[in-house]
Parts: C-alpha cells; structure tokens; sequence
C-alpha cells in the first residue's frame, strides 16, 4: 500500500511517442512520480476544461524516472474519443493527472521466480514491476500477448529485463499463434514460477488464474474496469471478490483494487451480484456477528 | 474585502455554502487527500440505509455529453458502520455532516432518523426520497407521490431530535415537482435539496446493448444544469421561506452563482468530483472572487436575486 | 456492400432513417444551401399554426453545457404562407415533407389538419403536443394530461386525410411518457415522435437574471440525449409494434444507431443543425459507414435491436 | 444581397496576431473569400469536437485577401468561453467556419459622402465596407469608439483609408473624451456626408440613428444579436423592424441583417414583442388581405 495518498497536478507533457499500436505521454509530475509504486494508475482529465467528455481516463504508469525532478509515462492505445484527444497532445501542453491510483502490486519478501503476464495494454503496468522484482533480487520472465505484432508491448524491453520472454498473438504475425494462456504452463514449469502477475482483459485474468491454479501457485491480478472517479467515492467500479473471512463483497476496483489476489476475484460473477455476497436482495446479516463490510477491514 | 460567506439552513449554520451531494463524496475521507474537508460548508454523505446493501450489478456507469448514467443501487455498509466507522471520522476533521438516509419503507426511514439523531455532532438529515416506494405497485420512488413522500418526511421528522433540520431531497423527473416541494414543506421539513439525478439511457453503438446494467441510469453532471436551476428557481418562487440546497452540474463557481440567484441557499458539489478531486475547494474560490468582483459582501445576499428584477448585486 | 437505408413509418416510407426535427430546420430552404434536401429521409418543417405568430420576446436563447436553452414560442407566418410559399418550395426539390402543426386549440387542431390534408405531396402530419392548452387552467401543455393529447390526436386523425400517417409528438417532462404514448396510440396516432426540448432555465451569472426571457426555456442537444434514447426504449418496450421518430441530441451515426437501437424507425436531428449546417448529410454518412462496419444490410433490422439480448447485427 | 449561399469549411489557420485588446485570426478559405461582401459575418465553430461549447460564434469579416487562394480575417474581444478558446489557436490548426453569412451593406451607386461609425469591435466590418465605398469613388469619413485607447479598432487603418478619422474613448485615453455621437453631428456637417453606416451595441446603433435622423440623412446599421444558428433555421435572433409598409415584423438578424436601415429597426421595443407586430398576441390579420409575412417579400 502506497504512504502517501494521490495528488494531483497540471503537469506539461514532456512528449509523446508511438509505439507500435499504441501512444507513449510523458510528463513532468515529480508528486507523482515520488509515490508511485508498481501497478499504479494515474486518471487524466481529457478534452479541455470545456469538454463534454467529463469523466477521467485511467491509465497504468508504466516508467517512472527522475527527471525534471520526477516524471510518469503511460502507454495508451486510441480506443474512443479521450484517447483520440490525448494521442494529438504535444510537448509543453498541460495535462490534468491525478495519482497514483490504487493498490500497487505487493511485492515477495524472498527472491522467488516470477512469472509476468501480460496482454495488450495491460502489459504496462508490469514493466516497473519487473524492474522493482528484480531489484529484490527475484527471477522474472514475461508472456506477453496481443492480436498482433504490434499490439504486443515492448518485446525488446521484455527479453532486456527478463530471464526469458515468451510472446504470443492472436494471428501468429508474433511470437507463437495463440493465447497466453497456452504457453504459460509451460513458462511457469521451465521457470519454476513461485507466484504469478499479470493484467489485461478480464476474460485473460480469468484464464490466467485459472493456470496459476492448476500449478498451485498464486496470482495477483490487475483489473481494468470502467472507473468513473478512480478515488474511490462513485462506486462504479465494484467486482465481486471473496475475503479471507469467505465471505464476497462488491469492492471498488479503483482503490481495493486495481491488483487483487486472482483467486479471491469471483470472475464467473463479475457484472452480476453474486446472491451470496454482503448485501445482496435477500442476504441477512447476523446481528451482531455481522461480517466486517470492507475488503480493508480484514486485510 | 471581507466577504461573509456564511449561509443557513434552517437551524443549520454553515461558514459557506459548498457542500458536497449525496453519493457523491462518499463520507469525505476519499477528498480529503485533496483538500481539508473542514474547509467546505459540509459533507453529504452517501445515503445510509439500515443494512449493508450491495447495490446493482456492472456495468455501473456511462459516460454521455458533459455528464453520465450511474446505477449504483445504494451500496453501502449499512447504518452501524458508518455511525461507528465514517460519522466519527468526518467529525473528528472538523467536517460538517450531513446525513443523507434511504430507507426501504417509511419505518426504516423513522428507524434511520431515530439512529443519527442519536449521534451528537451531526448538522441535518437529508431525505432520500429517490428510493423505491415498496408499497408502490409499479415500483415508483417515494417522489413519485407527492403524499407518500410526505409521510416519509414527516416521519423522519417525528423520529428525528427536534433541533436538527430535516431536508427533503427531490427528484426533477416527477409529475410536479413544486407540488412535490409544497407537500414536504408542510410536512414539515426545514429544507429542500434538488435536484436527484434524472432518469435517461445510453445504448452502446458498438455492442447495441444498453450501457448500464438494468438499462435505465441517473443521468448527471452539467448536462442537467437547467433543469436543477429551473426547478430551484420554481419552488424558491413558491416557497421563498423554503432554504434550498441546489445542486445538479455544479462545475465552476458561477454555477454556484447560478443556483443561488435562482433561489438556493447552499449548493451541492456532486458528479464534478468523480472528474475534479478538488473541485469543492476550487469552487468555493471561484464563488468567493466572483462575490468580491460584484462587491456582494454577504453570501446570503444572492439567495433569490434572479426573482428580483434589477437588484443591486 | 450494398446497405439498404429504408425505413417506414406506417404507410410513409422513407429513403433513409435521418430526418430533420421541427423546428430546426425551417422548411429546409436555408439548410439546402449546404446539401440535397432530397438526400435526407424526410424535412419536418417547423410547427405551423393557423395565423401568424410573433413568437416571444429576446432574449430566445442561451447556450448551456452540451445544450441550449430556448424559447422562440412557435413565430412563424402561419398556414396560408406555409402551402403557397414553403410546402411547394420543399416539393418541388424532392424533398419529403413531415408537417408540425401546433393548434391553440383541438378545434384549430383538426382545421390545420384538414388544411394540410388537402395538399397533394405531403408524407405525414406531426402533432406538437407541447403547445400550451388554452383550456387548462393552470398553462399546461396537451402533453401533460394524456387524455387532452389523445383527445388532439383523434381530432387530426379525423380531419386528416386517411393514407396520411399522423405522428404524436411526445414530451419527456410529463408526469409518464408511456402512458402518454399508449393514449396516443390508442387515439390512432400512427406513429410517435418524441422527445420535445426538456423545460429548464440558466441564470446569467453576470447580470443575475434569467438566461431567456420568460425564464424557463426548452433544452435541447446532446445533453439531453439520454433522456430521449429512455424514453424511445420504454416507449418502444410498451408499443413494439408502433414506429417512432427519435431525437434529443442526435449529433453523429453513431448516435442513430443508438437511438434504432433504442426503438427508432427514424431519427431526426435538431439543434445540431444549427451548430453543423451540413449535420444531416455527415450524420447519413456517417450511419451508413457504421451499418456497414457492423455487416447490418437493412437499417431496419437494427430497430429496437437493444431489446433484443445478443442479437447479431 | 450575395449571389452565392454561404458554405461551410474545414481551414487552416494562417496566423493569429493580438491587435491592441483584440485579436485577429485569418483563415484560408477561398470559397468565402469570393462570395464575401462587406457587412457579412462568419460563424466559427469552437471548442473542438468534443466541446460542451455547442453553438458557433457569429464574428464580422475584417478583411479578405486573395492570398493562398483567398484569405478571411476576422477579430474579436475574449469576452467568454468561445473566444477564450479562439485566442488560443494557432497557425495550421484547423477551424471550421461557415460564411459568408447574412445581408451585406447596401452600396450607394453614386459617389456620395459616406461617414462610418463604428464601436468597439464594431468597427471591424466597416474596413471592408471603406474599400468598397472608395472603390466607387465615395468619400469615407470614419468616427471610431471605444471604452479605452486600446479598444478603439485600427486607427492607423482608419487615418490611412478614409478623409478624416474622429476617435473617442470613454475614458479620454484617446481622442476625444466620451461616445461616437457627441462627435458625429459636426463630422456629417463638416464631411456634407450624405449616408451613415454604423455597427456597434445596440445603444450606440440607436444614439446613432437619432443623429444622423435629426440630420436627415439615411442610416444603415449591423446588429449583433445573440445567435444560434447563423443561418436562419433556429428564429432566436430576431428584433423588430418596421416594413416600408409599415408593419411591424419580428426578422431574424441572422438574414434579414444584420445590417438593416436604422429608421426601420425599433430600438425601443428590442427584447419585446411590440403589441403591433404582425402575429402578436391579440394582433388580428385581415383576412385575405393579411399582410405579407417577411421582410424579404417586400424587399
Ligand atoms: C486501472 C486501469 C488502468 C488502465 N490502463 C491502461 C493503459 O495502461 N493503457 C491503455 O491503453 N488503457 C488502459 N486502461 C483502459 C483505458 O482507461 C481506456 O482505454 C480509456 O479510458 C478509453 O477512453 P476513450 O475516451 O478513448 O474511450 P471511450 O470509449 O470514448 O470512453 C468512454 C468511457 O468508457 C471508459 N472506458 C472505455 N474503455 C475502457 C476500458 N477498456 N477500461 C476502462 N474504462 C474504459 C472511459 O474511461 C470513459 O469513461 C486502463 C483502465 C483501467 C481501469
Ligand atoms: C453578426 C455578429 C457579428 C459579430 N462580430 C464580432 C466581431 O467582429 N468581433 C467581436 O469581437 N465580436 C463580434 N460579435 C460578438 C461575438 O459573436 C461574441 O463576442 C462571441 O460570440 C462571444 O463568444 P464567447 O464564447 O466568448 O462568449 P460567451 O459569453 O461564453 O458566449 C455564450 C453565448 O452567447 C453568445 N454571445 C455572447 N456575447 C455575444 C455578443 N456580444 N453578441 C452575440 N452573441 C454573443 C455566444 O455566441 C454564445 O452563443 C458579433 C456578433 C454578431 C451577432
Ligand atoms: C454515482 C452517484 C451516486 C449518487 N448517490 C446518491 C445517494 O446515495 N443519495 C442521494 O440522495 N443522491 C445520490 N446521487 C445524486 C447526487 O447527490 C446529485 O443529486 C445528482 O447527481 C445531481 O448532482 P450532480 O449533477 O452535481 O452530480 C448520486 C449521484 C451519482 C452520480
Ligand atoms: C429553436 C428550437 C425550435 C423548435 N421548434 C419546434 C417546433 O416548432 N415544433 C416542435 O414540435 N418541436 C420544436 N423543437 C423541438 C425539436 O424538434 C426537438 O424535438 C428537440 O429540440 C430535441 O431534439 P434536439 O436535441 O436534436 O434539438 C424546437 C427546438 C428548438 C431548439
Ligand atoms: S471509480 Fe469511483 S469508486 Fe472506483
Ligand atoms: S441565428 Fe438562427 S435564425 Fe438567426
């Protein structure tokens, strides 16, 4: 969990890059930078102060460096109308950035192998924390995947930082024909992967989870949910995930997330409410022995 | 100059009128990385109901021309945790609250009034009258009955301690909604928050499906702007005795003008949170320079002024 | 790919779903200075009464957030200059013609009908059922007392020529479209049109008076999209069968898609014509790139397609 | 009136320059440019594609030049939002104008004496309108207001295109103390003008009328009413204005103007609906010989 809480800041981009698929915004936020800690996003207000997109884009940071006394880069590829805007920014323009965001990464007390996993853009936010894992001395490898060659993110700095890199692409124009998940068994056994990491689509961290199980090694997973605030006060962003106490309660992703443990996350029942979880039509609390409400309560 | 900025609402004294609005803010412990919550006229808080309540499913939330669609269905944890947990840290900053209650039957909103009224610190209670009526046969909300909802207001009113104001929160989307006011003002609430997010739709173009789960949301943000300042421009003509919270869009501190020419006598800060962490404190400066560029020196000065064809302020 | 446009609307059939919105387009003339009027699947000219009206006092307008608010209150030069002047202009160029009638009464309701009846060339009569009620007491429009509206619906249909589709313009601030909607149908209105601009105010923060003489005004744009695309989808739930003109906001095809989706058979644009002269032709455009990037041959299929879970368009 | 309708472009910024308070944009957009004559405004679209800002800000045309196939320059006061977002732009962004728009000034076909009287940005439409008048061989005369020295519109311009150039200020920062029409009675007598063109806020238009009435002599004015649309769909801009024959009609600014005869606009009653006009409450029409309904039909 990160010290301190976020800031935010109108902050002059340093530039803007390409990057295969995908755009590359770096700007000058030096409160930003001095907190973050990997798996953490920012939310970028998008469109000007007259626009009629209101809502903030959230973005994972992908590097951090000490620069201008501290700058944030995050990757993003144009999807609607707040990525099309941020793709035309240039250097020196301002940008209204809140962060960080969320729940960082927990990183291993020991030196254990770690195997990251990553698709599309959701592989951002698992380059700083390569870095801060090999730091503590861990063994990292990378299975990185995308639809195509260039939706798979920064091959060259994977196979830099990690022990191996294995790609894989929807169209096989990259790396092996297929899903992550069908090289990551594989990965995990040659790697002797003690815990998992990985972040993308919610169909991918479902399956990843899935593998992760099946070798009876854990995995920490980072959602991408639609956010309407990011800080944590519109309760857009819940998902069902189970406590340590067993029980299921609806947790905003954006601060008891966006990194949860992968099997606590009820993936067959995101989008729905679960029947059993805390509050649901007809649930009963027992009184006094009601269970504690937050995620947090019990962690 | 020295601008007084202080404004009330019924019993209710407040150092200026920037609150935040109900769902909006949770119970200011999230801003208050942003800003000292002690700063701002009050915190409303997210509307309690008496258990835990796990709201609707995801999709919660779409974005649509300056605003957007929730259906976030009261989440909450229930009224013990938040007098044990987020009333007393609200308190313990200074902050002023007040508490927005949703009941799931007129009883439980008496249950709910007799609960926080209980707690010593707490600045007003506001009615939550956006909640689903369960005695209504087609599911309408308590607002949709001008009489249902004032059995609700004057049973919170009867359970509440006496010296603490009770506001009834209205809905714009409502047969009449000056009616609606009338029959909470005699039913004896002290104040009128308005407005409620106003019930819309979006369907995505890519997948043809509606965007929020359940299909029909709250829409809010600027969007709303003229019918929140239309419908506190109508009751304040009606019920000028009345103190108004106004709220719907409020982005800069000219909304805040806006409102309270229009008839509010305190202002609402709610979806421009989610997109402006600081918002309240930003606003609340933009209103103070903007009284100091017009030379009003008191706050109160402007409750109504746009009913008052050429006044001096 | 061979998109095939049409859509109907009862016995109107139409080359393609975009339509103009009474009101905002005047009877094309000017607009036909930026494209074909004849490209367009219909003009709905602006409301037209029996005399001419002078309309109410400036200021009419106000800019709000993705919106504006107005109030022109129906100026126009009245029937007699509309069939020998605009009508036959419209025609002549190949356009369709939707025609508003607004009636300060039933009885001049039924007369605008017979009148516009008698024209040869005419594809359907649009009923503004948001003009004011001279014969309710309290200035409430035929739209907010559904059996007054209905009563104004059967009167056109009994005035108007039989093979002339009658369409009901709806509002949306009523006490319940749907009822308003099925009364109308009930009365054999053909088709729906709905959603009127929304009642709502702004108060000029500079001067402290209302935006728009009057006060209250009629908002509409994109802010108000939501709001029309619910009403469009519980209106289509209740009627499936019964076509409507959706509007509120519709500014790009994607929009379009939306509202058929929602349960549109057409959809007309309004105030954005007014930001985008040339809005009509982009948004056709625009829509007809996204039926093809979805592999829809019909545009019709895609009508009511979000009540449809998992359809394949 | 103009041959041609107006069209609507996608063009390029050519520059942006601060004149004094103003500022000035020029675009390149020949197919105004050739259909341009003096009096007619353009709308400009601003706030990008995604702005809450829906509506267009209606702005003279200062000047046309056949650069890069033809130029349109027009200036403008930040005054809100809209322009706020104007005077940011720069060169090569693109904007998206609609123009030309509006009834351009009635020329004389004499060589007569013509003295223009402009206020504030109000001046700005009658440079175009000096040339055409010296084209014809008239005598241009100028009388230019302003709140203060810097609001006072090109003066120099002024000095160099016309007889005699009059300036007043509010403040006396410049020229002569006080307002256009304490100095334009001895300027008609002095300059024998024969007709006055004048554009400005609307209490100034009418001062103006009164004195160039008392001094018999015709008056065409430019209004600026708050506009929607530009183009006359929306029927938000309307003022009175009396008929030749005599009826009073509510006409849209946007194409019945805004430049009209200023005997024929009634000042007094704008921002009502005079109890006389043709369709007022309770105004009667005679039967078949109801009076034609639009200005234009008995232009
Ligand atoms: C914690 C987190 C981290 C993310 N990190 C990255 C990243 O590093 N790189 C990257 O390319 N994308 C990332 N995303 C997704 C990114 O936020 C969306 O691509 C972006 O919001 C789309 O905005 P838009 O205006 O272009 O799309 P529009 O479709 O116009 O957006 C409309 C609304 O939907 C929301 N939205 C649309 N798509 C998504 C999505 N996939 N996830 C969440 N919200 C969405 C938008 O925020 C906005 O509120 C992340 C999302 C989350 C929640
Ligand atoms: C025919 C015509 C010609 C004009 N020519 C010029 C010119 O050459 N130079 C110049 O500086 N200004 C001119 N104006 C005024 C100019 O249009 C406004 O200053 C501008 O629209 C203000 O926009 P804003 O977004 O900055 O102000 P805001 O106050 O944010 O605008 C809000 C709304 O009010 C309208 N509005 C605000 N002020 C005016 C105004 N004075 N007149 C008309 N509409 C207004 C805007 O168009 C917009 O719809 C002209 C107006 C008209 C009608
Ligand atoms: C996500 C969200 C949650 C809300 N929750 C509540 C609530 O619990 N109780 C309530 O009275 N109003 C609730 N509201 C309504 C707001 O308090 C406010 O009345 C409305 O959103 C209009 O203001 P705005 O446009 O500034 O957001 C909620 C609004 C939003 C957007
Ligand atoms: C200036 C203006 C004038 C209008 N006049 C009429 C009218 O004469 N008759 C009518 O039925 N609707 C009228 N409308 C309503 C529009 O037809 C439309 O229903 C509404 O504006 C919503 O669509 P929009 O958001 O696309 O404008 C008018 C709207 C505006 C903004
Ligand atoms: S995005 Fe608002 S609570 Fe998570
Ligand atoms: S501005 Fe729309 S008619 Fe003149």
């Amino acid at each position: 969990m990160s010290d301190y809480g976020p800031v935010q800041v109108r902050c002059p981009v340093l530039n803007v890059r390409r990057v295969d698929a995908y755009y590359a915004i770096t700007v000058v936020a030096p409160g930003i930078a001095e907190r973050f800690r990997s798996g953490q996003f920012v939310s970028v207000a998008v469109g000007g102060d007259h626009s009629s997109t209101l809502l903030r884009r959230p973005f994972a940071i992908h590097d951090v460096k000490p620069d201008y006394g501290g700058t944030v880069e995050f990757l993003f590829a144009v999807r609607g109308t707040g990525t099309a805007w941020l793709a035309e920014r240039r250097s020196r323009d301002l940008l209204d950035v809140v962060g960080p965001l969320g729940r960082p990464f927990p990183l291993p007390r020991d030196p254990v192998n770690c195997v990251l996993v990553g698709g599309g853009s959701g592989s951002a936010p698992l380059f700083p924390l390569a870095q801060s894992l090999r730091r503590r001395g861990c063994r990292v490898d990378f299975v990185l995947g995308g639809a195509s060659a260039d939706r798979v993110f920064s091959a060259i700095t994977a196979r830099r930082i990690a022990e191996t890199a294995v790609f894989t692409t929807d169209d096989g124009s990259f790396g092996t024909r297929g899903r992550v998940t069908d090289v990551l068994g594989r990965v995990i056994e040659e790697c002797r992967s003690d815990v998992v990491y990985t972040c993308g689509p919610m169909p991918m961290l479902r399956a990843v989870t899935a593998v992760a199980g099946t070798h009876g090694i854990p995995v920490q997973v980072s959602v991408e949910e639609t956010m309407a605030c990011g800080t944590g006060i519109c309760m857009t962003c819940v998902i069902p995930v189970v406590g340590e106490d067993g029980i299921t309660r609806m947790v905003r992703s954006c601060v008891d997330g966006p990194v949860f443990r992968g099997e606590q996350v009820r993936f067959d029942d995101v989008g729905t409410i679960p029947f059993d979880a805390l509050g649901a039509p007809g649930w009963k609390g027992a009184g006094s022995s009601r269970p504690a409400e937050s995620a947090r309560d019990i962690a | 100059m020295n601008t007084d900025l202080r404004v009330r609402l019924g019993a209710l004294e407040l150092p200026n009128p920037v609150v935040t609005a109900a769902g909006c803010a949770g119970s200011g412990r999230e801003l208050a990385q942003f800003f000292d919550i002690a700063d701002i006229g009050a915190v409303t808080t997210k509307s309690v109901m008496l258990e835990p309540h796990a709201g609707r499913p995801a999709p919660r939330m779409a974005e649509t021309p300056s605003g957007m669609l929730s259906t976030t269905g009261m989440q909450g944890p229930g009224v013990d945790v938040f007098l044990q947990r987020d009333l007393p840290w609200l308190l313990a900053r200074g902050g002023r609250a007040i508490v927005s209650v949703a009941g799931s039957g007129t009883a439980e909103f008496g249950e709910l009034a007799r609960r926080i009224s209980a707690e010593p610190g707490v600045g007003a209670i506001e009615v939550n009258l956006s909640c689903p009526d369960p005695a209504d046969p087609d599911g309408r909300r308590f607002a949709d009955d001008a009489a249902r909802a004032a059995a609700v207001v004057s049973t919170v009113r009867s359970h509440a301690r006496s010296d603490l104001p009770v506001l009834a929160k209205l809905a714009a989307d409502v047969p009449d909604v000056v009616a609606l006011a009338v029959a909470c003002a005699e039913a004896r609430a002290d104040g009128l928050s308005m407005i409620n997010t106003v019930r819309g739709m979006a369907v995505d173009p890519r997948t043809l499906r509606p965007a929020v789960a359940g299909g029909i949301g709250g829409l809010s943000g600027p969007a709303i702007r003229p019918l929140a300042v239309g419908c506190v421009y109508r009751v304040h003509e009606a019920l000028p005795e009345v103190p108004i919270i106004g709220m719907g869009g409020v982005r800069t501190g000219g909304d805040v003008v806006e409102f309270m020419a229009a008839g509010a006598s305190a202002v609402a800060v709610g979806t421009v949170n989610f997109s402006d962490p600081s918002a309240c404190v930003r606003v609340l400066r933009e209103f103070t320079e903007a009284l100091e560029a017009k030379g009003v020196r008191r706050a109160g000065d402007l409750v109504g002024a746009a009913h008052r064809p050429g006044v001096g302020v």
